[in-house]
């Protein structure tokens, strides 16, 4: 789960981080007013969960209170990456000397918490990482011990910090690991992290994402998800133990099982039509969940057929059969449904498909084809 | 032989009581798995599909001596249970359990590395050498015994793809299913080497997917450590960056991770990447005969 | 540092522990008082840093809120191996239905912390461990995860527990593990851990002993010092950076060296003598330090001679033979002292010492006779 | 030979430029140790008695390849000091600092013995090969190189052994001094192990103190793997029970870790224990003659 950056900074700033205060505006003039209560120069920044803010617009300089209005005026509203701005944060404007990359994310080839820092702040990581990898500091995490000291000063040293400032430095790497461990984060970051002119550290921007997996014990986090920057779709499958991911394409799947999912959009692709989501119905693919299955399909006005891939393994194809059937009865589809049915009991399985009018058919390639047929023919 | 488990493995079930736990011990039972005991605090004196339970892995281990495990346990009881077999010495542990937070998985990983045992999984449908022991959730009737190992981060796609070797004939040494979470035990490489080293595989099928870097490192292992025939297939090609596709290890971020990348890597390190799960038995057909 | 059983307990309680709740009496008034607030029967135990108050008398069962005042009237002011009993444990009577031994304490040998378990308990568990070693249940702790919750069940197993008093018994383990390191404990213990008649589990004693290397984190435990408790002396001497101990003899030690202190008391011993204290007066031996180490030994009246041992090492032997003669020049020493200068610059030392009136030699041993003949003599 | 340190050691100073730090590092060089470098966080470009100074551990070892590393940092920063020089891969580190507490040593050991390096103390002289090289802080001008290992729980106590053995005409091969603290890194066995391989060492002297079973389990280890002659000393015997002597281990608590004890299992394993230090270079001249 993301968290906005106001969001991220408020936790920071619990764990000991000093980050830049400010306050959320939803209007411009709410903006204006939290300009004029802080005084001078300040920032608007669109608070969407995705980077390349800067770059798209998102983030600007404002002078006065009716430049802050102004500023949030244009901003509001925007599409960036796909998010539309519904918030703003106004901080004040900072006199910045140095800037800073800092990050704390899990190496997964390593299965090691990894402390990822650069002198290149302010930029996107992807980007330095992409183009001068050797700008990037990297010290994977001991992960019995977390860090130690001496490897935040040694970071602050790799960066070329004068002494006087490693310490406050190696403070930050410290808190920026444990807010990291005690947050179940999979990602904290601070870009840029600056040196002010008047030699103080400072997290200008803060980010964070949690682990969805640990979020049974963070309930003051689960409160903090935004729905506006969600799909709701996508939360209310997830509530019902589905995977549902929406796409831009025309054919809606419905699958048991992630990997077999992703290969059923592919192949829906690999004969030329466009699939509309992912969808992992889960273990079970019981009636119920094949009932709400179809519910989160259909409710996509995009949709034009359904495909439905089953491998039964533990659950049997006939059980899976007849929960189609039932939900079937219960929800009503208007697109034509193909449904590719193999494995455990599925010629009983599509034997049961047939009675009630849906034919079954036992090869994935085959049913992508046919539903990428009954789409473009709808 | 084949990798891992086979007829003379001796198999422990932990959380051996509890739904999941005693359905598949009973499937695993039936499919001539050798299952030695379960674990399940408070249940000494029951038994599971004609198997012992006991308080703890100590006793099981005293009584029964297992060699490996498969846990059954929920997510938040799930690291303690792994913890408590390698600390107990069993060699080989199979962590069936999905939603296991990153961060205790990270010192459970270290953990177990440093007790010098391994660990399959988490999130995982475990693994099964046809005709000798299944040691997971998959179906056991699609297996048969026979020269091509499989090694998948997916469940239900292993089985597509077993199933479709099956189906042309072509049956397999070990089928290994390591599990879709960002932090596993055994990974791609670990699997590739002892498939190298097994005598009787004679290829391997390897599916992969969209995340981490797993698929990249195995190709550089392929390259320079793997001599058999390496049939490649990765799912999530139109999967979208920055979107969890059901796994919790199966997101692109910050562009890296694709599914191109990694299909890249492979051919680049000479194995065949087909573009669908039906093209891998021909796939491997060709291989055998060249 | 050791703690008194009411200042464990509080401590073991805000741990999530259960404690048999109860007061603090100094006088058989204030037990009465206590008693009869409490109700029904009560235990009045002696709060001293020794074990085996219940074998000399300092626990006792009283049923009426006099008969507390009568047990308070005995125990107070009581010697139990050697400490004088000054304030008195007031605590509800409780219902026992079984008694085991829990404790959490470093294992040297391993290096690692150890969950000890008896089912033998209110038992002093060193006879326990003396007479029937395979009752006492021992887990090592592992230095990075900390205690496991399946080790604390299979304690709880082993010891015998019923299936649904396993995981109220294995929290109890996590919480006592957890003290121990949260206070930097070299000992945590609860000698007996009862099962009620209720079922429930409560802890009717409670032991800790602190770390001193650690007390620099814990200024709250610090606070909890019982001065009656410890000598004076030796309170005095560490605050001055000498380690000091007051034993029984007549002969005063003055020695650079813990190894070699204990090596100096051996030896006034095996000449016969008995020696008043040990005194390590550390690294420097600066005249400041041998005027404190001076003043130290010769508070004690039983002191008839003083035996200075030291071996010059890094510090030269004439900087501490002038530290010697300074300090007398200050501090006026009544009793016979004899010196023994070996090491580095021992010659110019001993030199210097003669000019002062002082002979030394440079044998460990000549100078153990001498005192304990000039004690003797004196 | 000699053990654990020699000509060829390459010593790192850590805490390098502070009193302790640059006061015996001086001592070490005017011994003749091969004090390559020094490290203190942010004292980078300067020199103590001509080593260069280092911010990390990691610079120096890629500038100067240190293979021994020495710690005078405070209490609250060496177990720290202890993390960077293992892992930057110092095969071993003594640990002079005094008063580390016991939780921040047990996981520091661990991790050491994780890492395969050795560290030597806390809470200890250091040690010294004569005429090689002092990688500690005991006065060198009273050793003498020769036959005879000393190892020892006591700083003090062991000049006065090693002075009475050299005023007897008896050298030392290598004088180490393990450290008073109850949780230390290298113990009595681990020394005697290496002098007994050691074909420089031709006798060993062994001084412990109450508190602790380092010494039974040294007396253990003498009879099954020692042949060389061993000559024992125990400080403490007029030690009061529960009290602490000065070194933080030496305390008898539970009635256990008396002198008594230890002098008993000792001699039980065929160790000459002797009364009185000056007893030792006699006791040495025997075992050496018979």
């Amino acid at each position: 789960m993301n968290l906005h950056e106001y969001q991220a900074a408020e936790i920071f700033s619990r764990h000991g981080i000093r980050t830049n205060a400010g306050k959320i505006a939803t209007t411009p003039d709410e903006a204006e007013a939290i300009a004029r209560d802080l005084g001078g120069i300040v920032v608007v920044k669109a608070q969407v969960h995705t980077g390349g803010r800067g770059k798209a617009g998102g983030v600007k300089l404002a002078r006065t209170p009716e430049a802050a209005r102004e500023a949030a005026e244009t901003i509001l509203g925007m599409d960036i990456r796909g998010h539309i701005v519904r918030k703003v944060l106004v901080a004040p404007g900072v006199d910045i000397a140095r800037e800073f990359y800092l990050g704390v994310t899990l190496d997964r080839a390593r299965r090691q918490n990894v402390i990822m820092a650069s002198a290149e702040g302010g930029v996107e990581i992807e980007e330095v990482a992409r183009e001068r990898p050797e700008r990037i500091i990297r010290a994977l995490v001991d992960p019995m011990l977390g860090v130690h000291p001496w490897q935040a000063r040694q970071i602050g040293f790799e960066l070329g910090l004068d002494p006087d400032k490693i310490s406050g430095f190696a403070a930050i790497v410290q808190r920026l690991y444990d807010t990291y461990i005690a947050e179940d984060a999979t990602l904290t970051e601070i870009n840029p992290l600056v040196l002010t002119g008047a030699g103080e550290w400072l997290a200008l921007d803060a980010k964070m994402t949690i682990d969805d997996n640990a979020l049974f014990r963070h309930p003051d986090l689960e409160a903090m998800r935004d729905l506006d920057e969600e799909n709701a779709t996508e939360l209310d499958a997830r509530h019902s133990g589905i995977s549902f991911v929406k796409l831009e394409g025309d054919i809606g799947c419905i699958v048991n099982g992630a990997g077999l999912a992703m290969a059923t959009m592919d192949a829906v692709k690999l004969h030329g039509g466009e699939p509309a989501n992912f969808l992992d119905v889960g273990g079970g693919a019981s009636a119920d969940q094949v009932a709400k299955a179809f519910g989160l399909v259909t409710a996509d006005p995009n949709v034009r057929a359904i495909l439905i891939n089953i491998f039964g393994g533990i659950t049997r194809g006939d059980i899976v059969a007849q929960g189609i059937a039932e939900a079937l009865d219960r929800v009503n589809v208007q697109v034509p449904i193909v449904v590719r049915l193999s494995g455990t009991n599925a010629e009983e399985g599509r034997k049961l498909l047939a009675e009630n009018g849906l034919a079954a058919t036992t090869s994935m390639d085959e049913a992508a084809a046919q539903a990428v047929q009954a789409a473009r023919a709808a | 032989m084949s990798i891992l488990v086979d007829r003379d493995s001796r198999v422990l079930v932990q959380g051996i009581t509890g739904r999941e736990g005693s359905f598949h011990t009973t499937q695993m039972v039936e499919y001539g798995t050798n299952i030695v005991a379960g674990v399940t605090p408070g249940g000494r004196g029951k038994s599971v599909a004609g198997a012992p339970v006991f308080d703890t892995v100590a006793e099981a281990m005293a009584e029964t001596q297992p060699n490996v495990s498969i846990i059954f346990v929920p997510a938040r009881f799930a690291p303690d249970a792994i913890y408590e077999a390698v600390d107990n010495d069993v060699p080989f542990v199979v962590c069936i359990t999905e939603g296991i937070p990153v961060a205790d998985m990270v010192p459970a990983y270290a953990h177990v590395r440093q007790r010098g045992s391994r660990l399959l999984g988490p999130n995982c449908p475990g693994l099964i050498t046809p005709g000798q022991a299944k040691v997971g959730i998959m179906p056991g009737f699609i297996h048969t015994p026979g020269p091509v190992g499989v090694v998948s981060r997916s469940g239900t796609l292993t089985y597509e793809v077993v199933d479709a070797l099956t189906r042309a004939g072509i049956g397999q040494s070990t089928a290994v299913g390591i599990g879709g979470d960002p932090v596993i035990g055994t990974s791609f490489i670990d699997v590739l080497g002892l498939f190298e080293a097994d005598p009787e595989t004679e290829a391997i099928v390897m599916i992969g997917e969209i995340g981490g870097s797993d698929e990249e490192l195995a190709a550089q292992f392929i390259q320079e450590h793997v001599t058999k025939p390496v049939v490649g297939f990765i799912a999530g090609r139109t999967a979208p960056p920055g979107k969890r596709m059901g796994h919790a290890g199966a997101i692109i971020s910050g562009g890296s991770g694709t599914a191109a990348e990694k299909m890249a890597a492979l051919e680049a390190a000479g194995v065949r990447v087909v573009d669908r799960p039906s093209a891998v038995p021909g796939a491997i057909k060709d291989a055998l005969h060249r």
